[in-house]
């Protein structure tokens, strides 16, 4: 009873989307009674991340969920974490096999590249020839990484088919409308998440594109589900965040009171979300989804 | 003859302190309707202090203040000014990027009615500065010329131009002359004789002895932040004057090797 | 008194000058010229691409508009001597506050743009108190307002919503008689008309089928133009605008002279804030969702559009024309970068060369042409 | 020449004040106070978090070295009257080259890391070049090579290697006899024996168990202390110290008396980007990679814990010790928040309202004890 | 004398423009050493611009300075400076925030060897500055003292001292007294008699008649951005010398009103 966890994430404070993860947390920490703190880099600057893990390790928690946004700087926190006794378990960005090799637990996510190239191998098959990646956070190295599957999976050059919006909404769409006004031959957009995608949304309607693009996105929102609904977007990669942060909560606590561990990774995603069974993803688009 | 009448300002017993510093230790100094009363004294005094309590820069840290026979207390220069003080002060109270009209009028901008709205007069701002300049000899070459590109001297005529046109009740000027050349500094003498015998009261701070005679009613002589003495007009020689502005020190010694009073 | 020599002796140590010369001397000079390169070196490069089609012109208008927004504030509060590093932030901040206003608490949409200005700009005045106060530099206090209202943003919805996007502000503001203000568009009648007569090109395809591309001038625009209109006035043409001036030419001496300097300060401050406001209700009203990310380095941009348009850093001398021209010189060179297909990472590389460019070419032609050395 | 009266005569103008009183005017105080009151409050409230013991007091030791490292270089230049904004991007840019010239092209990882240095004070060079030739304020100078910087930053690995992240660099630093001053440890042996005595707790298990959890000072906090001790001395005791006071005092009087004001500008623009180049340096060695997002918003950091310090953002007065105290100020702020378990939205709001108390005790402390009215 | 010398300093036909202003148009004046030379003239005739094309801080737009006999070209103060050329500018050359001694040493600070370094030698400074001070009549409550906090006069007291106390060949002394009080005036007058003595060459500009006739050797008057003319001592009387600084324009008619020279 009562054990206390903190899970360090490398977004920045106004990442929007991390707050399906608080909200995996705070239930966990509820149903497990026990608490769990968020951390994270007010910047999103991985280097200030693996010092919050240091600080994270000298208040002595239970465990530490962790992400391993960049392998080389956190393994070494992460791993004198974990040689201090702290049960880690590594989540949301990394591969099974680096998390193994810093000594955590167990690993629930989705690989970013992965989830890009099974994107983009989808997105060949229905057809797209050249594509528009909108990265709103082009310093965030993460993201980027599913362009670059994306990229892969469609087997074209990356190239400059990466447009760096920024987070401006007004600023996004009128980018978007920009490059596809000069590049009009593009037949496929992914964006990288809802501060990407409302916007682009958006500039599909102004231009009268909506429907006749091939458009796909990851993560969920509002306006998201909106739009799947509406046909605009033909499918969205829910990662799971919430079970990201919810089961690591669930796994430690167990595993620190009887001892149980699952025998596996868990990969939370990548899961298309489509037309269909939109009902449940749209009641909690952006709260649990 | 003044004694009978209430003083415009009466200041008594005004002390100033900078932190540790006390720059003013008791000065009380009166100034009537239609004096000129001039304000003498070393480098360091506390002239310059003392003006600043009377037109509301500085609070005093003690003493009096009194306005009219009114007990005054100025939260700022802008309290000061609408009760009638105008100031030069010796720091000019100048904007360099801005234009001579628009530091003329600064703080007391001219409004021309349009409709309902009331829009700055720039016509009229210009046209009055030319003029009040040209009659302080000071040939501008257009009144939109920026301020910081004036000679040191032809600044300091702006203020005081600026502090004659719109001087109310109580004209300060803190060494107006100090930065002037010959016409201006007699066009400056002249425009104090002559407000002041319009019934304005001015406070002139000078380390000429010569100009203070010329247009000084009074003088009061400040020392290391106290009050040497006051005398009027005609009851002290220009030497005795001259001594006790540098501190009752002897002058002789150095004046005789440089020929007469400095 | 003496009679100084005829007028016309002063001007022996004047060169002459032509007229046109003279004309010049503006501080929107820099802007004016720096505006015919941006649209002469884009006509001549990306004229093929649709920057100057309808459709093209409202794109760049558009982003041009939004930094006029707030560059008139920060322009304002600029020549008054003070910075506002706030006001990005006050634009996520005002847009969650509506959103929480109208979304979560239901309350009527024009109630919540009310509050939320209402809101913005006390904190504005906060920030200008606490400035006159204390004493201290502006880019300090509002570089705390800074963290402390994005730190808001983001945990506000949090608590109240577990969510960081709020969406549904469209829904809610349906039927509502202020929020067409922020978000409508005007002259759509015309706009009509033009497509009809083929002056503007129309949809091929999709559900918009035989509409104009462009359906209208949005609120936007319009409210760029109003606010660059309304600095200009008060600053050039008001009693109020020569004290914006003075104190930020030299604050103790304008108080000295009578300027209420410390109201004059506060008071732009609040209309830093008040642009933030419009700027950030424009943009819920339009994108029907508020995001805690909202307005992230617009701070910068706007600084930099008041830079450009010729404005001293340091205080009292500027221009909101000149502003506007560079906003738009801003918001044409962003949209035209992408319309002329640069790599979009080295877009943040052509940004500074270009805001380099710009205000040496600012400095360098008013040196010309006035004759600074 | 007249004699003037015995010395003594001076004091009466003078209120008495105690020696102890005339030894805290100086620009550390606020500083010190600050630190006092941090420590105090962190002591009391989260002393069982693990934040005074052996791990905790080396994060944030390393944390607040971190800061001054740059705020250093940050509080020099400020004095100098000048700001630079692209020290943030200058730290991502300076590991992003490291990084490519030694992974990507092999080179030693001594010869990367020189010529990454010497390509920094170059910039920073150049950044002081822009601002003294053309007499535009750094702010918007630096404002430009923060983009032009970060854009390079992250133009260079993408265009390179198809991604923001560059790896592998402490494989390439293995042996090499430069990298260990700024990725190594001193006094391992003496934390050794601590941990053998039980002074310091001990890994439980791994490859490291039974050594002590912390094994060693890391260089970070030797630089940070080094370069904290040169700047200080080169302040305050020679004439070049002078010089960056009267630069920033005022450039065109300390130009008039002879100071050559250009040549200091530009070297403390140097300094600068050499302080920036350190942090980037130590980072890269001790955690193997560059990343695109390095040194976001630190320059905001630098010029926060110099301001904390005591120093006059307007340049011309200030202090190193108080900016080194500011710094720790910030490090000891922003770790103990977090060991404090503040929760992590409301944690740039706590960051805001600190710095704006901490400014204004500074000052209010600074009057009560001058004097000042 | 002078004539068979060659003088320290000769300034021929500069001209001034700043844009479209002429503010220098043709200038010629020499400085023999040992001699002190009055430059005089109206408000904005152009002194100050002038003695700083003098002094390295302006490049004339045409003219030609030799020093010493060798056509000079002095890039920046700084090079003035070590030719051995102190100034002390109308608008003063202080740092407020600085100490007074830091002040006084800027640009030339004395320094103090600890083994291969050299440092800040503060002692040394602090000990000058006091003693330097003291010598010109003021009273520092400490080297430490910012010069902010100072008054008018005593801050242009301490500039003057500087200069006086680096003074190498050519001092260059712009309203000097201008602020001053009036032992401090007296002061500063002495000095330059001294330092003249020594063999130095002394541009003194001044508004104050009185004051350039106790010292000056020669006087150069400037209208206008033009010379006037230039008179040695004896060769001109006072009145005279008044009547070409106002420009050359009767001042008969005020100076009656207000009783002699002003
Ligand atoms: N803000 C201040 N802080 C500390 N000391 C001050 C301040 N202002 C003035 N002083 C001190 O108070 C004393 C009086 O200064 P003040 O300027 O009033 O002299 P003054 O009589 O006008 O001299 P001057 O004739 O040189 O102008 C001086 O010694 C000065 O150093
Ligand atoms: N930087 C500048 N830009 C434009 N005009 C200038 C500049 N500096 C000086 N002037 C003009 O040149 C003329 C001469 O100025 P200067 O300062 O040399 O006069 P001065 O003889 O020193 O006058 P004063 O006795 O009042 O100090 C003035 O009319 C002034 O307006
Ligand atoms: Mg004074
Ligand atoms: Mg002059």
């Amino acid at each position: 009873e009562g054990e206390r966890y903190v899970l360090v994430s490398h977004a920045p404070d106004s990442d929007s989307w991390w707050n399906t993860v608080k909200n995996g947390i705070k239930l966990g920490g509820e149903q497990m009674g026990v608490t769990v703190e968020y951390r994270n880099p007010p910047t999103g600057d991985i280097a200030d991340m693996a010092r919050i893990i240091d600080q994270a390790a000298a208040s002595k928690p239970d465990g530490i969920i962790t992400t391993l946004a960049d392998f080389d700087v956190l393994k070494e926190p992460i791993r004198k974490a974990v040689d201090q006794g702290i049960d880690v378990i590594i989540m949301n960005t990394g591969t099974p096999e680096q998390a193994r090799e810093v000594g955590a637990l167990m690993y629930v996510g989705q690989p970013e590249y992965d989830a890009g190239l099974a994107a983009g191998m989808r997105a060949k098959g229905d057809g797209v020839t050249s594509f528009l990646c909108v990265n709103h956070a082009i310093q965030q190295p993460t993201v980027g990484e599913r362009c670059r599957g994306f990229a892969v999976g469609l087997g074209v050059e990356l190239g400059g088919s990466m447009l760096d919006s920024g987070t401006d909404p007004a600023e996004i769409k009128n980018k978007v409308l920009a490059y596809l006004s000069a590049n009009p031959d593009t037949n496929g957009i992914l964006t990288l998440g809802p501060v990407s995608a409302d916007p682009t949304i958006a500039a599909l309607k102004e231009n009268g594109m909506a429907g006749q693009i091939y458009f796909g996105t990851f993560d969920l929102g509002e306006e998201i589900v909106k739009a799947i609904k509406e046909g605009v977007i033909q499918w969205g990669i829910d990662q799971q965040p919430f079970l990201q942060a919810y089961l690591p909560v669930v796994i430690l606590t167990n595993y620190d009171r009887y001892g149980v561990l699952p025998g596996n990774n868990i990969n939370s995603g990548p899961g298309f979300v489509t037309k269909d069974g939109l009902e449940k993803v749209e009641k909690f688009a952006g709260e649990y989804r | 003859m003044e004694s009978h009448l209430t003083p415009l300002i009466q200041m008594k017993d005004i002390e100033k302190h900078f932190g540790s510093v006390i720059a003013l230790a008791g000065v009380s100094v009166d100034l009537f309707a239609g004096e000129c009363h001039c304000l003498l004294g070393d480098n360091g005094a506390g002239k310059s202090t003392f003006i600043k309590t009377m037109s509301g820069v500085y609070k005093p840290t003690k003493g009096e203040i009194m306005f009219e026979g009114r007990p005054m207390n100025f939260a700022d220069p802008r309290d000061a000014i609408s009760a009638g003080i105008a100031t030069v002060h010796q720091h000019l109270a100048m904007i360099p990027l801005m234009s001579v009209s628009r530091n003329f009028f600064m703080g007391n901008e001219p409004l021309r009615k349009v409709g309902p709205m009331k829009f700055f007069d720039h016509d009229f701002a210009n046209r009055v500065t030319m003029e009040e300049m040209r009659k302080m000899g000071i040939n501008l070459r257009g009144p939109d010329q920026a301020v910081g590109t004036l000679s040191g001297g032809e600044r300091q005529t702006v203020a005081i131009a600026r502090a004659v046109y719109f001087g109310a009740k109580v004209l300060i000027l803190d060494e107006p002359t100090s930065a002037l050349g010959v016409r201006q500094t007699a066009n400056v003498l002249s425009t104090i004789d002559k407000v002041r015998k319009q019934g304005i009261g001015v406070v002139f701070i000078t380390h000429n002895v010569r100009h203070a005679m010329a247009v000084g009613d009074r003088f009061t002589v400040l020392n290391r932040g106290k009050t040497v003495g006051t005398a009027k007009r005609g009851d002290i020689a220009p030497e005795e004057l001259q001594d006790l502005m540098a501190g009752g020190q002897e002058l002789a010694a150095l004046e005789s090797s440089l020929g007469g009073t400095v | 008194m003496t009679e100084t020599p005829a007028l016309h002796q002063s001007d022996e140590r004047i060169k002459s000058r032509s007229r046109f010369r003279e004309a010049l001397i503006v501080p929107e000079l820099g802007g004016i010229c720096g505006t015919i390169l941006v649209f002469t070196f884009f006509l001549l490069t990306a004229h093929e691409s649709g920057m100057f089609n309808a459709a093209g012109v409202l794109n760049w208008s558009v982003v041009s508009a939004q930094f006029m927004i707030i560059a008139v504030g920060a322009c304002l509060l600029m020549i008054a001597g003070e910075f506002d590093l706030s006001v990005g932030s006050m634009i996520g901040f005002a847009g969650m506050m509506i959103a929480i206003f109208s979304v979560n608490m239901g309350w009527p949409m024009w109630i919540a743009i009310l509050v939320a200005f209402a809101l913005c700009v006390a904190t504005g005045a906060l920030n200008g108190w606490i400035c006159v106060k204390t004493g201290l530099p502006s880019f300090i206090v509002t570089l705390a307002s800074l963290f402390i209202l994005r730190g808001l943003t983001i945990f506000l919805p949090q608590t109240l919503e577990n969510k960081t996007i709020i969406g549904g502000i469209r829904e809610a503001a349906e039927g509502d008689w202020l929020a067409p203000v922020f978000g409508g568009k005007v002259l759509t009648g015309l706009f009509q008309w033009f497509g009809e007569i083929g002056l503007i090109a129309t949809f091929e395809r999709g559900v918009n089928k035989g509409m104009p591309v462009v359906d209208g001038i949005p609120m936007l625009i319009v409210w760029a133009l109003v606010l660059v209109a309304f600095g200009h006035v008060l600053l050039t043409k008001t009693r109020f605008g020569n004290w914006i001036f003075a104190s930020g030419g030299d604050a103790e001496s304008a108080r000295n002279s009578g300027v209420p300097v410390n109201r004059v300060k506060i008071m732009m401050f609040m209309f830093t804030a008040f642009c933030a406001t419009v700027f950030a209700t424009c943009q819920v009203i339009e994108f029907g969702s508020a995001g805690a990310d909202r307005g992230l380095l617009k701070e910068f941009e706007a600084i930099i559009a008041v830079v450009i348009g010729g404005a001293l850093l340091t205080g009292g001398y500027g221009s909101v024309l000149g502003a506007a021209l560079g906003a738009l010189i801003f918001g044409v060179v962003q949209q035209g970068l992408f319309f002329a297909g640069v790599e979009s990472s080295l877009f943040r590389v052509f940004l500074g060369i270009i805001l380099l460019f710009a205000v040496v070419l600012n400095t360098y032609i008013r040196r010309i042409i006035t004759g600074e050395k």
